[in-house]
């Protein structure tokens, strides 16, 4: 299951909704609002989204995760709008009967969920500047996103 | 042929639209639009070489042909998580 | 942290407790009782420990997972007696600023505490026997835990 | 010399005790207590080669020299998680 959410995520939930006698293993990833990044301080985050394409994206990987892993639930629910220091933006709960499985699908997750999905952080530094963040490879507009 | 292109994060805030409309005597491609977009709004330039485009929020190439009445968007480089 | 429990994991708990501005990434692991192994049905499990012990081991693996890797927290709950299907023997959260650290100490913390805390597993199968599970390499006593 | 042996799991189990008291002249290392163990209670013969041993809480090798009065415990090859 996919989910866009301007609500603070209730990670606990999925987890419980994970648990079953046929999953030997739950992992859960949250992505968090993180107050320092290269020694520049951040007051807030802002997310936004293309949101039908986003969810279409989700829907993808969580697709293309259930084909290539033995996984017996799959949740993957972003925040959007404002995100406070500590929150999370973003939360990934994966079960499978064996520990490898559900380590690796929630890796892969994160990591193609921060490369094709439409959504944009905006950060809101301590200095009162803020600045869309947009990853870009040989260039010095880099700024890259690494929670 | 009139073209309507969504426009998010970044590229929304330098041009200062949700979207913008741009017209064309005959079908372009998205690598056409591409650099009309950069012709049309120059301060976009650093950012749109390293913009994706989606037609029907489906990703597509520059080879892309652009249909009548598409839905088109500029995706700059995400950052979602 | 690390903890021995006869009681339910409350695993959302130090998911919480976890989370700081500090932490851009969190990652919990759940290892639960799942019903088949290898074709054969579990009624429920019971785990015994060598208790001052595992404390002492469980207490070095948390010291040498905060040396391999940059964690603003650490805890390993380990769960003893009746763990019925379903419910989590072993609860790992880790917290690092980026998420590489979080999920791999936490792959590297399931993984060794699997090969050196002494803790051991007693399998009550859904036929009424009941087996000390003891992974034993070369030789075909094996039964190999692998949740 | 009286050592103690704690015991564990499938070797309890197969003692049916939760320690077990042996005697010896000298002192000894823990390799010769693993082939003492063996040879009294035969049953552990398919579990004892695979289990390790530890001396107050800490794993020790076959080399190790046991000390008077020292703790010791049997640890079969463990599976918790």
């Amino acid at each position: 299951m996919i989910q866009l959410t301007h609500q603070t995520i209730d990670s606990a939930a999925f987890v419980r909704q994970a648990q079953s006698p046929d999953a030997g293993a739950v992992v859960l990833f949250l992505g968090s609002t993180r107050r320092m990044t290269n020694g520049r301080e951040t007051r807030t985050l802002f997310y936004d989204s293309y949101e039908e394409m986003a969810e279409k994206e989700l829907t993808n990987l969580e697709a293309e995760a259930r084909r290539r892993w033995a996984l017996t639930e799959c949740f993957i629910i972003h925040r959007l709008g404002e995100v406070p220091l500590g929150e999370a933006s973003v939360a990934i709960v994966v079960a499978s009967p064996h520990r490898r499985d559900a380590f690796d699908a929630g890796q892969w997750l994160i990591d193609t969920l921060k490369q094709s999905v439409p959504i944009w952080k905006q950060e809101h530094w301590a200095d009162g500047t803020t600045d869309w963040v947009h990853p870009m490879p040989l260039s010095n507009h880099t700024t890259k996103s690494d929670n | 042929m009139n073209i309507v292109v969504k426009l998010f994060a970044g590229a929304r805030d330098i041009v200062g639209k949700n979207e913008v409309a741009l017209e064309f005597e005959s079908p372009i491609t998205i690598g056409e639009l591409r650099t009309r977009l950069i012709d049309q709004h120059p301060a976009l330039q650093p950012l749109l070489p390293y913009a994706m485009f989606a037609i029907e929020t489906t990703y597509c190439d520059d080879a892309t042909p652009i249909p009548k009445n598409a839905t088109v968007a500029c995706i700059p480089p995400v950052s979602g998580g």
